[in-house]
């Protein structure tokens, strides 16, 4: 069977959240391989929520939120950007790619731009092909 | 090739009769469409309309889609905003005539209804003095009468109608700068005559074909009055066929014409509900040319023309203004720019075709 | 003081001078001190402000009025002439007829104390200000479409006791009815159902469905309305909404929530998600009631002496403060207009009856399909009888036209643009044609919807089409294309017609019996255009929504909850002002002489 | 002292994985504490103290032992038989410091797999000389018969995650007090925390007891090593931009290092229920980041060295990835 | 957990919103297989009263204590079924919805797969239900006086709306007048009203209102508090700065002109008669209508559509420049009657009442419409030759004659759209609201809930959530005030549940959380050397929780447990489904 990725999103409720409601209720079709998990800010989004969906298998993880600025809670989103930098240079020392993990800013009137992403990050994970994190820790205990 | 946008048409265009709902249009689209005369290349009223709003005075004397229509009025019952795009054509069909005109006689008359009637008189007096020279004489009178029509004929044809055409010609194809086709030229002139004397695009008119027996028949009993008066010498002919034709034709036009007063009366149609004086001229005047015409023959026939001459003068000067004034620079000259235009329309069509 | 006073009279001939007796008008302002001169338009060249200068010079008036329906279009007129005398553009005052007195059809008597405080120079509305009384706290809201929803809701929450009226079966409207929402697209039902539900169990709300208003008496602040309740037969306690009845019952009536598209049986719910969720009978289409016998909703109803066919209609009368009139619209008649055969051919549908085609929760469950015949030979939709592959949508039907109507009725470009997006969206390779005027894109984010739209490859056509002729199965649409000059005859399998708006039925009824004005069309004026567009010249009620005139969702709700903040305003103060359109002139002159010595 | 002869005397083991020995010593460092240990416990296995063989043990019936002190992670097959072993024969095992508790600094190793490390140990360290590249094998075959050393595997595991753990003891090593005083509560038959639980030390976090002062002004522009800054001896370490792990360090140490002058390297552990030993650090380092614009915060994060291995110092194995993915 | 969890699981349909693209027979049938889920169910329409009662009757039979149902999106209808919930006695917390509509039915084409994502995404929502817990509701206090910013039409409508009813309204203005843009208007269309008789007369009622204290001036830095609580502080004319505190807050600050300077095509600040409709507009003010040679014009042009509707510049439609341009045409009419005015637009928006009709009346005077593309090709003004007879040429497509035309003139006005200020996305960061894409304020709801806001008691009215005209700026605005008066009346409102949480146990006072909220709802206790939350003020971000090192901090209803569980729930179904497929 050919490798479908599995990918986990967490979409901050304001913006993005409803910018992929708005791609639903405007019917545009992407990849099915998203997993979209709410939160109410992306600055809710811990490290360890990116860790536990690839332990668990996940081999993208994408993290949405409001637009530089435009934060509902005016600055979660910087804070999500702050720990994201600082992730990504710890899973790449873990080994696990840096692009598996990525962010973006979807507002809640992209519709489109969240579809367009969604397909365009499905497609750079199959690139990547499958995350191991899930293999090894299931060997190891 | 920039046109500059011009609004003081409309004050020019005013004098021909139509008010000013035209300004009212929107430009929705849908007198053309409902119009059935349209088609790939011929837009209107719309399109005629804007080149009014917007003024484009050079562009609209070259264009030969206004004669294409015969107003039957369905544009402007339908049109949302009362525009009233059918009146429009037919002023501005009028404002054609006299930029056709090279005479500037036209002009004259359209603009100015006393000019009109001036010479309406001077020609009615000039038939009075003719009269007299004649001594009232009814042989003399019409043997004048006769050689009048004939050579009026003749000249109008000659000076104005032809070189009107003409001009025309010039206005529409030439300066349209247009590659006719020569072949065009030819093939064409069949339709030309069909419709000069049946005006057949008349029936494309939707629902109208009752219209358009009528304009038929006047259009038959019109020539044929004039060829059976002037080639035929009806007034004195003792054929008998000739006779009755010329009974038949001379009643087709003065039967028919009255019953177009009475609608130009009675304003129920769209086509009938706006008139200029030309409009009442014309029909009032074809309808007195064959009335007159008509009572003229049973008198000859009664043996009383000596006694009732004044009916033959009448006619006289009827046929008179007619044929020097309505025929040349009247209303008279749709029918025959409306058969040209459809040729000239078929030249530019070849034309663009090509 | 001394000032010398000139008045200008106008009358602009839309019609007014029936609400306003400008001759009883003129002989009250010549019998008024300081006014020296008085012209009335008619006697003077509108065209030339030179001459009118020279008029005016003559007796060189200190102030000019300017009074008639709408005097406002002839100011800049005025104010050149003024101006060529070296007056100044203040010295003008508007005596403005519609804007303030146009209050309850026989308008002059209040048209004389506009022209009084205009030459007194004194704000009209600081005098038509009524006094004051207490107010019940109870209100009545008349319409149960989205506007009635909204400004029942806003009062309820804001803890008063409100009575929804609506005269159909369920609350919902026409919103109800539609499938999504321009531009967002969210689904109508799925944003307004929650609001219904909402009504439905929300404690200060009293819901009186399946009635009219019958009567109306007392004063503002104090109303009697006497609720005449249609008999619904079927007990609304003890129905439990099983369904069983209707599922029996033989015989069928195209069904309104449908747009009469499908068909529903005699004894029915509006539609799945009406509120409240009971069934009711329609007397009209009932065998019962036709000859006695049948019952067989009676016999198998689960529920003891639920369904009652004898019921019988009943009266209620109720107390309530205020009132807001949110009666809403009916949409333009497509018959009228011969020319696009609806009617006539089957696949001519209105847009109504398409949003109804196109809804998930439709006949066809969503899928465009072609017209059929029933068994027994009803014209409806039903699912696989075939799928259009070119569809054309006609706007401004009824709208923008001296024929049927003047105004534009502001929505339907938008709910094209959104059919049409529709039409994409479930048969992606159909040809979809648009044929608007103007394309009035004007809200938020509407014109990005339009550019959207654009981007979708639907055909859009400058261009108004003319008629509609049936061809071989086909409708063959004859219009020009303005913007690529020719004219086009296009062959199409379904024609959607845009028809817009007009004021509900019997809204003059409504009206009249409100004592509220209404517009020729039948929309219910507001008291003041600019600074108050819920309130009406009677006190205690206001309008909301669609019927003051078309609008969009958004504007309907702004405008609903306006309305309640007015009732709610009164409530909190407990009291609430007396008509305007009751002051007399008498009455307000000693506050007007006394305003100016101020 | 009067003897009690009340009790029968408790069975001690202590015993070590992979450890540095640290853990033992510890263990000696209670001092003259131990005759008070003596006199309620034998020691019944303790290889670093006691001339006890492997065969003793597994002669042992099951649950012999009363206490077991396990410490050192997993890494090769002889820790993981010991581990099974002593659990078979403990009632109470407890996971002691913080290699067995969570890996501990042998866990570091998880950076590496089994074949960097011996190729690294066996070939390319600058003190080695093996030109054919022998490498250790499980088994050799002599004349006598088959000689078998343990078998290295390829990742450091903590205690619990080869057997069950009763309790856990933290630290790197653990104090001293903490053992004696659960030791004297075991002894005593005080109420055992449930199993399960870490003891010997506190829920809240370092910063608890820390005397350094503390503002909410945490952001910082630009990371330091300790050996980068002059200490003022007094402010927050993280505020002066030294990665310090105490806030999401437990308590328990009396905050040794900060006392001494060192930033905490975390090696307590987090408190209960965190999921994972750094993230949560990393999570709040991130967010003391400062500015707002994505240069200004990438240059920030390139001042920090080695998030992996200051974040998760002691406690890789245990963390939610165990191991860095090769 | 000390009871059982017992978990209904409700599949619903959507009428074939769903059911089309989902197997949710399937589904409900396979995860009512899963721990905890004691019944699983599905139906048309689970939001409807059926479905809703459904639920209740369920739970009240089945001891249910735990609810998740899959449908369509939670910001459509988690109140509903939270409300259902309670309805049945259960805390509405304990319910978990499942997106399987917007983010899956409506937004992929293969069933199976839709089918699978569904079952995943359902999986996670029982893994997380598990660990919800019960939140109580809680209300405050309203206080009754309001903030409103901004002194134009909207913002002293809602002022009297608010102050009639006898409640304390602040009213604060930037500039040193009241009036906003109104100031500027001479006549308002379609009816050719008087604005100044208008304006005159709310100003005044405004400035003498007892119940409304207007600051001049003035400019609100940063709003404290919540909904019910609010403060700020405010400069009393050139007095010291005094607290405020008010219970809500109207935002009116309307939007801007916008600066044709950048349309190189019009010519703008090179000819001295091209001029923007608010300088003609202070032309028809002062009376005098004249070039700025000081003569009569004879050729007017009016151009629509600068800066509205073109991808350059602003793409959405100012709304009300076409009725402006149309009344400005009348008006042009009216004062020079023989002079050629020009109308260049791109379509005609008269939509509004009386304002097709207007249209209509424009035309008759004999003005010139001319439609030119917005997108592709704007007008040109050029200076015009000697023999053109007039000071500037505009040439443009006009497409309603498909010719290059151009058009004399003499004075030339532009229709400049509306564009919102630049301190929007400040004064908007002050009250805690954002923008949308345009830089108006984004609304609750664009239909439903046009004057609410994300923020619980902070209201936007009039053009700063969009261009519109007079009478729906004050329709906005008394909607606003309806809401206001509504929460007033009731003294009191509930609030956010969903705040942060922390935990005094684990607490060691790093105070990294201080630092980090935006609503300074943390707080440092220095004598229990802790972080509180207040949670009046939390608005329940989350992320305190994820910047505390020490866990805590908890996100209610957010919380770590949560999160993971529904991570593993729906990987898991991901991962069982991928095994049974091979």
């Amino acid at each position: 069977m050919s490798f479908n990725p599995k990918i986990v999103s967490f979409l901050c409720n304001w913006c993005s959240y409803t910018g992929a409601d708005l791609a639903g209720t405007s019917r545009m079709k992407y990849a099915s391989n998203i997993r979209i998990i709410r939160v109410m800010c992306s600055g809710r989004v811990e490290p360890t929520f990116v860790l536990k969906a690839f332990q668990q298998g996940a081999d993208g993880v994408l993290i949405c939120g409001c637009h530089p600025g435009d934060c509902h809670y005016h600055e979660g989103n910087y804070n999500c950007l702050r720990r994201f930098k600082l992730m990504q240079k710890f899973i790449d020392q873990m080994g696990i790619e840096k692009d598996r993990m990525k962010l973006k800013w979807i507002s809640a009137s992209e519709g489109k731009d969240f579809a367009k992403l969604v397909d365009q990050f499905t497609e750079e994970i199959r690139e990547f092909g499958p995350c191991k994190v899930k293999e090894i820790v299931e060997t190891l205990s | 090739m920039r046109y500059r946008v011009n609004p003081d048409l409309k004050l020019d265009l005013n004098r021909f009769g139509v008010k000013e709902d035209w300004q009212d249009c929107f430009h929705c689209g849908n007198c053309t469409a409902v119009c059935s005369l349209t088609e790939e290349n011929i837009l209107f009223p719309r399109r005629i309309i804007r080149n009014v709003q917007l003024g484009f005075k050079n562009k609209l004397v070259t264009d030969v889609d206004p004669w294409l229509c015969y107003y039957c009025g369905e544009c402007s019952e339908t049109c949302p905003r009362e525009a009233n795009p059918g009146e429009l054509m037919m002023s501005f069909r009028r404002w054609l005539t006299i930029k056709y005109d090279w005479t500037g006689i036209a002009r004259l008359f359209y603009k100015s209804l006393p000019a009109f009637l001036i010479a309406m008189i001077v020609v009615a007096i000039g038939i009075i003095v003719i009269g007299i020279t004649k001594d009232f004489k009814a042989e003399a009178m019409m043997e004048f009468g006769h050689k009048f029509e004939k050579y009026v004929i003749y000249a109008v044809a000659c000076l104005i109608l032809l070189p009107n055409l003409l001009r025309m010609f010039w206005f529409v194809i030439l300066k349209n700068k247009l590659k006719v086709p020569v072949f065009a030229y030819i093939s064409n002139s069949l339709s030309l005559f069909v419709n000069l004397f049946t005006q057949k695009n008349y029936l494309k008119c939707e629902g109208d074909t009752f219209r358009w027996v009528e304009h038929l028949l006047i259009v038959i009993g019109y020539l044929g009055l004039l060829v059976i008066t002037v080639f035929f010498n009806w007034f004195n002919t003792d054929s008998e066929t000739v006779k009755w034709i010329g009974y038949i034709v001379g009643a087709l036009v003065f039967i028919f014409t009255f019953d177009f007063v009475l609608k130009r009366s009675s304003k129920k149609r769209e086509s009938s509900k706006f008139s200029h004086p030309s409009d009442w001229m014309f029909v009032v005047w074809l309808f007195l040319l064959g009335l007159t015409a008509f009572i003229t023959r049973i008198l000859v026939d009664a043996g009383a023309i000596e006694n009732n001459l004044w009916v033959y003068f009448i006619h006289l000067i009827v046929i008179a203004q007619w044929g020097l004034l309505i025929v040349p620079f009247g209303k008279w000259t749709h029918f025959l720019y409306r058969a040209f235009a459809i040729y000239f329309s078929n030249l530019k069509q070849a034309a663009l075709m090509k | 003081m001394g000032d010398k006073i000139g008045i200008c009279f106008y009358d602009s001939g839309q019609g007014f001078s029936d609400y306003f007796n400008f001759k009883e008008l003129y002989d009250y302002a010549s019998g008024l001190p300081q006014v020296t001169k008085i012209w009335n338009t008619t006697e003077l060249d509108l065209k030339s402000p030179e001459k009118i200068n020279e008029q005016i010079k003559e007796v060189n008036p200190d102030k000019m009025i300017l009074a008639g329906d709408f005097p406002g279009e002839i100011k800049n007129l005025f104010v050149s002439a003024m101006s060529l005398a070296g007056k100044k553009a203040e010295n003008i005052e508007l005596a403005s007829f519609v804007e303030h007195a146009y209050l309850n059809g026989q308008s002059t008597e209040m048209a004389k104390v506009v022209l009084l405080c205009a030459i007194k120079g004194v704000d009209i509305r600081k005098v038509l200000v009524p006094d004051e009384v207490d107010v019940h706290p109870d209100t009545l809201v008349i319409g149960g479409g989205i506007a009635g929803i909204q400004a029942s809701l806003e009062i309820a929450n804001g803890g008063q006791k409100v009575f929804l009226l609506e005269k159909t079966g369920t609350i919902g409207g026409h919103m109800a009815m539609f499938d999504k929402t321009f531009p967002t697209l969210d689904c109508a039902a799925c944003i307004l159902t929650p609001k219904m539900v909402d009504v439905g169990q929300h404690s200060n709300i009293e819901l009186i469905t399946y009635a009219e208003l019958k009567s109306i008496s007392g004063v503002p602040g104090d109303y009697k309305v006497t609720i005449h309740k249609k008999a619904r037969k079927v007990n609304l306690a003890t129905c439990i909404g099983c369904g069983i009845c209707s599922e029996k019952c033989p015989r069928v009536a195209p069904s309104e929530f449908d747009a009469g598209i499908a068909m529903r049986k005699a004894i029915y719910i509006p539609f799945p998600q009406a509120v409240p969720n009971k069934y009711l009978v329609d007397e009209a289409n009932c065998t019962y009631f036709e000859n006695g016998k049948c019952k067989v909703c009676v016999k198998l109803c689960p529920v003891p002496d639920c369904i009652d066919l004898d019921e019988k209609d009943t009266d209620v009368e109720i107390t309530v403060g205020n009132i807001i009139v949110a009666s809403g619209f009916k949409p333009f008649d497509a018959k009228r207009i011969e020319r696009f055969g609806y009617g006539k051919f089957p696949n001519v549908l209105t847009s109504l009856e398409f949003e109804r085609l196109i809804n998930a929760s439709g006949p066809t469950g969503g899928n465009i399909t072609f017209r059929s015949q029933d068994k027994k030979g009803n014209w409806i939709f039903k699912d696989g009888s075939g799928t259009p592959s070119k569809i054309a949508v006609i706007h401004c039907i009824g709208s923008r036209d001296e024929n049927y109507n003047k105004y534009c009725s502001k929505v339907c470009c938008m709910y094209s643009l959104k059919l049409a997006h529709l039409i994409k969206e479930k048969i992606p390779e159909a040809d979809v044609f648009e044929y608007f005027i103007d394309m009035r894109a004007f809200g938020k984010g509407y014109e990005e919807f339009y550019e959207r739209i654009k981007q979708e490859n639907v055909h859009m056509i400058r261009g108004r089409t003319a008629s509609i002729k049936e061809k071989d199965q086909k409708l063959e649409l004859r219009s020009e294309d303005i913007l690529n000059e020719k004219i086009i005859e296009q062959e199409v399998d379904m024609v959607v017609l845009a028809i817009g708006l007009e004021a509900a039925e019997n809204s003059n009824e409504l009206a009249n019996m409100l004592g509220i004005p209404s517009s020729k069309e039948g929309w219910y004026n507001e008291v003041n255009y600019n600074s108050n567009p819920v309130n009406t010249s009677t006190g205690g009620i206001s309008i909301a929504g669609l019927c003051q005139g078309p609008k969009d969702i958004p504007d309907t709700v702004a405008q609903a909850s306006a309305a309640a903040a007015r009732v709610l305003q009164s409530i909190i103060k407990g009291k609430i002002q007396k008509s305007i359109k009751d002051i007399k002139l008498t009455d307000v002159e000693t506050s007007i002489n006394q305003l100016m010595k101020k | 002292m009067a003897k009690t002869e009340a009790k029968p005397k408790l069975k001690l083991a202590v015993y070590w994985g992979a450890a540095c020995g640290g853990c033992c010593v510890s263990v000696l460092d209670v001092h003259e504490k131990l005759f008070t240990v003596l006199e309620h416990a034998d020691l019944v296995f303790w290889p670093i103290a006691l001339d006890i063989k492997y065969k003793d043990v597994k002669a042992m019936p099951d649950g012999h032992i009363d206490l077991t002190l396990f410490n050192g992670a997993v890494r090769n097959s002889e820790n993981e038989e010991m581990a099974k072993l002593l659990r078979k024969k403990t009632k109470v095992l407890v996971a002691y410091g913080s290699c067995a508790h969570m890996g501990g600094i042998p866990g570091l190793a998880n950076f590496s797999s089994k074949e960097e490390i011996f190729s690294r140990v066996y070939e390319e360290s600058e003190s080695t000389i093996n030109p054919d590249k022998i490498r250790p094998v499980p088994e050799f075959e002599v004349k006598e018969g088959i000689l078998d050393i343990p078998v290295f595997y390829n990742d450091v595991r903590t205690l619990d995650q080869v057997v069950n753990v009763d309790y856990y003891l933290p630290g790197c090593p653990p104090q001293t007090e903490r053992l004696v005083e659960v030791f004297l509560a075991i002894v005593t038959g005080a109420e055992l925390p449930p199993a399960g639980s870490v003891i010997g030390a506190l829920n809240k976090t370092q910063c608890d007891e820390c005397e350094r002062k503390q503002t909410e002004d945490k952001s910082i522009s630009e990371f330091k090593r300790p050996i980068d800054i002059v200490d003022d001896g007094e402010s927050c370490f993280l505020e002066q931009g030294v990665i310090c792990m105490g806030p999401a360090t437990r308590g328990g140490c009396d905050v040794r290092c900060i006392e001494g002058n060192a930033p905490c390297r975390g090696c307590y552990g987090p408190p209960d229920d965190i999921p994972d030993p750094g993230s949560k650090m990393l999570s709040a380092v991130g967010t003391i980041i400062k500015g707002n614009n994505e240069s200004e915060i990438n240059a920030t994060v390139d001042t920090i060295d080695d998030p992996a291995g200051l974040f998760y110092r002691f406690s890789l194995p245990n963390s939610i990835l165990r191991r860095k993915v090769l | 957990m000390m009871e059982d969890t017992r978990i209904g699981l409700y599949v619903c349909w959507c009428g074939t919103n769903i059911a089309k693209m989902v197997d949710v027979e399937q589904v409900a049938k396979e995860l009512g297989d899963l721990p905890n889920v004691v019944l699983s169910k599905t139906y048309k329409y689970m939001c409807s009263d059926p479905g809703q009662d459904m639920i209740i009757q369920d739970i009240q039979e089945n001891n249910l204590n735990r609810v998740v149902v899959a449908a369509c999106s939670p910001r459509i209808h988690e109140l509903t079924f939270r409300r259902a919930l309670a309805n049945a006695g259960l805390n509405p917390y304990m319910f978990q919805m499942a997106n399987i509509r917007e983010q899956v039915s409506w937004v992929h084409t293969d069933r199976e797969e839709a089918t699978k994502k569904a079952k995943s995404l359902i999986a996670g929502a029982i893994s997380r239900v598990a660990y919800h817990e019960a939140l109580e509701k809680r209300t405050v206090e309203i206080d009754p006086a309001t903030l409103i910013l901004g002194g134009g039409i909207a913002g002293m409508s809602a002022a009297l709306e608010i102050a009639d009813a006898g409640k304390q309204v602040y009213l604060v203005e930037k500039k040193a007048q009241l009036g906003g843009q109104l100031l500027q208007v001479d006549l308002t269309f379609p009816f050719m009203y008087s604005a100044q008789q208008l304006r005159q007369m709310i100003i005044e009622k405004v400035v003498q209102h007892p119940n409304i204290q207007v600051f001049n001036n003035q400019v609100v830095e940063e709003v404290n508090g919540y909904i019910g609580n609010f403060s700020t502080q405010i400069k009393n004319g050139k007095k010291k700065e005094t607290e405020l505190k008010f219970g809500n807050v109207i935002v009116a600050t309307g939007l801007k002109a916008f600066d044709p300077q950048g349309i190189e095509a019009y010519a703008y600040g090179k000819f001295p008669n091209v001029i923007t409709s608010l300088e003609f507009e202070k032309m028809l003010l002062k009376g005098k209508i004249q070039t700025k040679e000081g003569k009569v014009p004879k050729n007017i042009a009016i151009i629509h559509c600068v800066g509205s509707r073109n991808k350059d510049y602003h793409e959405y439609c100012s709304r009300t420049c076409c009725m402006t341009a149309l009344k400005f045409a009348n008006q042009l009419k009216s004062a020079i009657p023989d002079s050629n005015v020009y109308e260049l637009y791109a379509d005609m928006r008269s939509f509004g009442k009386g304002c097709e009709e207007l249209y209509t009346k424009t035309s008759t005077k004999g003005v010139t419409f001319l439609m030119f593309d917005q997108q592709d090709k704007l007008p040109e003004v050029i200076k015009a030759g000697k023999n053109d007879g007039c000071e500037m040429l505009i040439q443009m497509d006009e497409k309603l004659s498909g010719e290059e035309v151009e058009i004399p003139a003499d004075l030339i006005v532009l229709m400049v759209g509306m564009e919102a200020h630049e301190d929007a996305k400040k004064t908007g960061h002050s009250v805690g609201i954002s923008l949308c894409g345009n830089s108006f304020y984004i609304e609750k709801h664009p239909k439903l809930d046009p004057v609410a806001t994300t923020t619980d008691g902070v209201y936007i009215v009039g053009n700063c959530q969009g261009p519109k005209d007079i009478p729906d700026s004050i329709c906005q605005a008394k909607a606003a005030a309806a809401r206001i008066l509504g929460t007033i009346n009731k003294k009191q409102v509930e609030i956010e549940v969903t705040t942060a949480f922390a935990n005094e146990e684990l607490c060691c006072g790093c105070q990294t959380c201080v630092q980090v909220c935006p609503y300074t709802a943390l707080s440092y206790e220095e004598e229990k050397n802790i972080s509180v939350v207040n949670e009046a003020l939390c608005k329940g971000c989350g992320t305190c929780g994820s910047a505390c090192p020490c866990g805590a901090i908890s996100s209610r209803h957010f919380t770590d447990k949560q999160i993971l569980s529904q991570i593993e729930g729906l990987m898991e179904m991901i991962l069982q489904e991928e095994i049974s497929e091979n």
